[in-house]
């Protein structure tokens, strides 16, 4: 029998397709025994090209383009969009649509992390809390759906403001649904931090301490959990933060403990934010118009995401498309240290570690051209040319 | 430190030294540094990180097209509400920056993407594999030139 | 005429046929009944008879560089291992076919076939994640065998003689359970670690190391490797339940008492975290194998 | 502090409870009233200037103009591309989209029932719902 295996130690490669992995990416370990010595990651399997399509489309077909750089956090690229466009055409959203916006922001931040909530408990083994914390999500993503129409890409945005008012039976049953999932939020938080066979899995496990954290350049939930005072939504208000402002979650710890707390405390912290903005609804009109060729400039948005800080640079050249858009998203700012934190961990931590900071591959791959390899250079193809490609390749393989 | 503070310390600190600079406040909560030499870059970077003044939140690279024949690099640094941007030229063909992954490990991936993007070269950069490409992707193609072309979208009265 | 009753108590009843079944519908059990307690609606009760069958009627992969003998040997014996041990055990309240003295540990060591049949598969095969759940696999199989031996020699004592038939007709009119509370707790955890149900599922964690030691079985082989399990399923649960439960000396009993031991056992599962494989052994070792000792020495002074 | 069996409560509770599982085909809840299902054109109003058709992000909607001079035109609704983000109700001066919230089950088998060609305005009704018209097999591809 032939074996491959030269050194003691070998790779374990995760993904692109694995289990432990909702998305495509690659990771690579090389492990001695169970203990990890190396890693390594690959992106770009879920590239799609956005930066460079956005470059083709008008301003108004990007914003459903952008919606589509994650299917989780789908509202939030949709809401830095408009907020640069709207500085680059100076001008404001009115007030309610700034309100509406950040609302269905901090929902889609508790949808979130009753998401990431679950999937992580998945990773540990722990089955029911992945179950009982999807079965919640349902309600939060059925208080969206009657909100804004669409289950997962929300839409809400528009270039100027918003698309739907929140009228007197919406909110009511919003605030139901806030009580709910409040009271299940405040549940598990004591099964987060009290069960005896889940703290094992996630006490001391995956140290980040506040200087790795700040070197290593996290953000979000992951940094604040190493004691990094870094929210957008506090650090640089923008929209109706100014006027909601949040209290920023902060903990020491830097362990998994402390990154699965901050965000089930930053579920308490959205879900006080909803009831205030419901109460005091700033009344007015929902949208502005918006000329179709948008000023030439410059424009940049940092904004919250639940996973972190999100960046936007738009650049205009005054027609009716952007000259050049640049999207950064959490994840790619976190990966550097999931790719520190597993080396010196178990292999079964891995999952675990790589789950805490909530990553999203979608998010990160983005920009493409189709090409041919074998040929010199490039050469574009059309659907029907790519199909007829895919049937002769296959027909090769075949003989 | 307030927003004022930041922005005028950071103006201070690319004053004070001889570095060829243009320095504007382009939007009130930003400052805009055309670093105009590409060997300052690294100080100016060092002259920040030694005064703690933001962190590196993005590098965009934009091509300037055929007519300008030149890459324009914008690095953001952050801090509180203010950002600081360094800007910097470099000509289309061979084209190439110093990196900063010494100073700021996260610039990593940021450099990897220019690489592969737009065909910079990073001199210092020690992981040169490609990031979000295919292995087999062709050399000499980077898809964010603007002369790179996508396949046009089939446009109105297309027939199905 | 001898011969007949033989095959037929070998081949369909208790042994062969009924053991498949109800082996299967006992797994139907646990899907379902951890469905309802996830608060989910689960399979539906031919499920995995479904699964069985449609995995038999699969095309069965052989990978590259594994021994191909090995290969498609290995499930069989797990199978006859499973099916064998089911002889000298009381299944479906019927008296054990066969016995002689000390047929408990063979009973026990065709059990463990299984287990050491899944590890040599898992490192017949060039797979990591098969490698890294063959060696989970051992290691888990070392860590709780001694615990879960020794915590059903308890009863064996107590009943003088090493014959699980004996033991048996002893223990049905002792409850066990109540004298030596502690060995069965560790009995049942321990039956827990062999079938690998969670907390003790490191050997095939899923989001790590995809199926382990199965990753690469399809087909056949994974089918026939699952009808080892549903049988070893079936004959854990006898004996814990007949040596500490009172015995099972009807088919109603059987049912019922072997039901709701794994009522205890799914509901355990739904409430505990899998544990990585060095927190299994640390487990097993540090306190498992002291709780018996103290059991039995508990058991010495009364 | 720490504690074992802390989702015992959840477990327990739902041996008694109903699944959260929604049975979906065979019970169908209701859909909100906000819900983005197919698109409707209100012909009479529509003029066919074509500004929904440039803001369709997946380029769902097509105007063919048959004839300039009389304004007649057939309006082309590709569901299978359509993403149901509302765009066009916004970018409609004339306020002749709308979108049903209770036709969302647009799963067919094949592709012709996804291209819904609405009307022409020469002998059109005054209300024309996105349902299919016959559309020859040779029209489509010609």
């Amino acid at each position: 029998m032939e074996t491959t295996v030269t050194s003691k130690s070998f790779t374990v490669p995760i993904g692109p397709q694995h289990p432990a992995l909702k998305e495509p990416g690659h990771f690579q370990f090389t492990v001695d025994g169970e203990v990890v010595t190396q890693a390594y990651v690959r992106l770009g399997y879920a590239h799609r090209g956005i930066e460079k399509a956005a470059e083709s489309r008008n301003w108004v077909q990007d914003l459903y383009l952008l919606e589509r750089v994650c299917g989780i956090c789908s509202h939030i690229h949709a809401f830095a969009y408009c907020l640069a466009v709207e500085q680059l055409a100076h001008v404001e959203a009115p007030p309610r649509a700034e309100a509406i916006r950040v609302l269905v922001a901090e929902l889609e931040r508790i949808h979130s992390h009753f998401l990431w909530m679950g999937v992580s408990a998945h990773e540990a083994g722990f089955d029911t809390l992945f179950m009982y914390s999807w079965r919640d999500r349902e309600k939060v993503m059925d208080i969206l759906e009657g909100l804004t129409g669409n289950r997962v890409n929300y839409s809400a945005n528009l270039l100027g403001g918003v698309k739907f008012d929140i009228d007197a039976t919406q909110a009511k049953a919003i605030r139901e649904g806030l009580d709910f999932l409040e009271e299940r939020a405040g549940h598990y938080l004591q099964v987060l931090s009290k069960d005896a066979m889940f703290l094992q899995r996630t006490r001391g496990i995956g140290v980040m301490t506040r200087t790795e954290a700040e070197v290593l350049g996290a953000v979000g939930p992951t940094a604040r959990a190493s004691f990094v005072p870094r929210d957008m939504r506090l650090t640089a208000p923008y929209s109706a933060y100014r006027q909601f402002p949040v209290q920023m979650v902060l903990d020491d710890r830097g362990d998994l403990e402390a990154r699965f707390e901050v965000r089930v405390h930053e579920l308490f912290e959205s879900i006080r934010l909803i009831r205030e903005i419901l109460n005091n609804l700033p009344s007015g009109e929902l949208s502005v118009r918006l000329p179709r060729r948008i000023p030439a400039g410059e424009a940049m948005v940092r904004l919250e995401a639940p996973r972190g800080e999100v960046f936007y640079y738009i650049k205009s050249n005054g027609t009716d498309k952007p000259e050049r858009l640049k999207v950064r998203t959490p994840t790619i700012c976190n990966l550097n240290s999931v790719i520190r934190l597993a080396v010196g961990h178990q292999l079964a931590d891995v999952p675990m570690i790589l789950a805490g900071i909530d990553p999203c591959f979608s998010c990160n791959d983005r920009m493409v051209t189709l090409t041919d390899a074998h040929n010199e250079g490039e050469r574009l193809m059309t659907w029907p040319q790519l199909r007829q490609h895919g049937i002769d390749f296959y027909k090769q393989v075949g003989k | 430190m307030n927003n004022e503070e930041i922005l005028s310390l950071a103006e201070q600190i690319v004053k004070s030294w001889n570095w060829t600079t243009e320095v504007s406040r382009s939007q009130p909560n930003q400052l805009d540094v055309k670093v105009l030499k590409l060997e300052e870059l690294v100080p100016i970077v060092v002259g920040l990180r030694v005064k703690r003044l933001g962190y590196l939140s993005a590098i965009v690279g934009l091509d300037l097209g055929s007519a300008a024949d030149q890459f324009e690099i914008l690095y953001y640094f952050c801090e509180k509400n203010s950002a600081i941007v360094l800007r910097v030229h470099t000509p289309r063909v061979n084209a190439s920056l110093p990196s900063l992954c010494e100073i700021i490990p996260s610039a990593e991936v940021f450099e990897r993407e220019l690489r592969e993007m737009f065909g910079i070269d990073i001199v210092g950069l020690k992981t040169i594999e490609h990031l979000y490409l295919p292995e087999d992707w062709p050399d000499g193609v980077f898809p964010m030139l603007k002369d790179t072309q996508l396949p046009a979208l089939p446009v109105q009265g297309e027939k199905v | 005429m001898n011969t007949i009753s033989t095959l037929v108590s070998m081949l369909i009843f208790p042994g062969g046929l009924f053991l498949v079944l109800a082996g299967l519908f006992y797994q139907w059990f646990d899907r379902k009944l951890l469905a309802v307690l996830q608060n989910r609606i689960g399979p539906r009760w031919f499920q995995p008879l479904a699964d069985t069958i449609k995995l038999l009627a699969k095309e069965e992969v052989i990978p590259n560089g594994v021994n191909p003998y090995l290969f498609i040997g290995l499930p069989l014996v797990a199978l006859a291992g499973a099916l064998t041990a089911a002889l000298y055990v009381p299944v479906a309240g019927v008296a054990p076919s066969y016995g002689f003295s000390g047929d408990l540990v063979v009973v026990l060591y065709l059990l463990s076939l299984l287990t050491l049949c899944m590890g040599l598969a898992g490192a017949n095969s060039l797979d990591r994640f098969s490698l890294v759940g063959a060696t989970r696999t051992l290691t888990q199989l070392f860590s709780y065998e001694a615990p879960f031996l020794l915590a059903l020699l308890g009863p064996a004592l107590v009943a003088g003689s090493w014959q699980v038939g004996k033991i048996t007709t002893y223990a049905v009119n002792h409850w066990l359970i109540l004298t030596q509370p502690i060995g069965f707790i560790v009995a049942l955890i321990g039956l827990m670690g062999k079938l690998e149900m969670p907390p003790f599922d490191a050997p095939e964690a899923h989001t790590e190391i995809v199926a382990g030691a199965l990753t690469e079985y399809s087909g056949r082989g994974l089918a026939i490797f699952d009808l080892g399990r549903a049988v070893e399923l079936i004959v854990g649960l006898t004996l814990v339940s007949s040596f500490y439960l009172g015995g099972v000396a009807s088919l109603p009993w059987f049912i019922a008492k072997t039901l709701a031991l794994l009522f205890v056992m799914i509901g355990l599962q739904s409430l505990l975290t899998r544990l990585r494989i060095d927190q299994t052994i640390g487990l097993w070792w540090r306190y498992g194998t002291l709780l018996v000792l103290v059991q039995w020495f508990f058991m010495a002074f009364a | 502090m720490k504690s074992l069996g802390t989702m015992f409560p959840d477990v327990t509770g739902s041996l008694f409870r109903k699944p959260a599982t929604e049975n979906y085909p065979e019970v169908r809840k209701a859909a909100p009233s906000q819900l983005r299902g197919l698109l409707h054109l209100k012909l009479a109003s529509c003029t066919g200037c074509g500004l929904c058709s440039m803001d369709c992000p997946a380029n769902a909607i097509q105007i063919n103009m048959l004839d300039r001079k009389t304004r007649s035109f057939t309006f082309d609704y590709h569901v299978d591309r359509c993403t149901f983000c509302g765009q066009c109700l916004e970018s409609c001066r004339q306020g002749a989209l709308s979108m049903s919230s209770d036709e969302w089950e647009l799963a067919a088998l094949d592709k012709t029932p996804f291209l819904m060609r609405i009307g022409d305005t020469r002998n059109a009704g005054t209300t024309v719902a996105g349902k299919p018209e016959n559309v020859s097999e040779e029209e489509k591809h010609s």
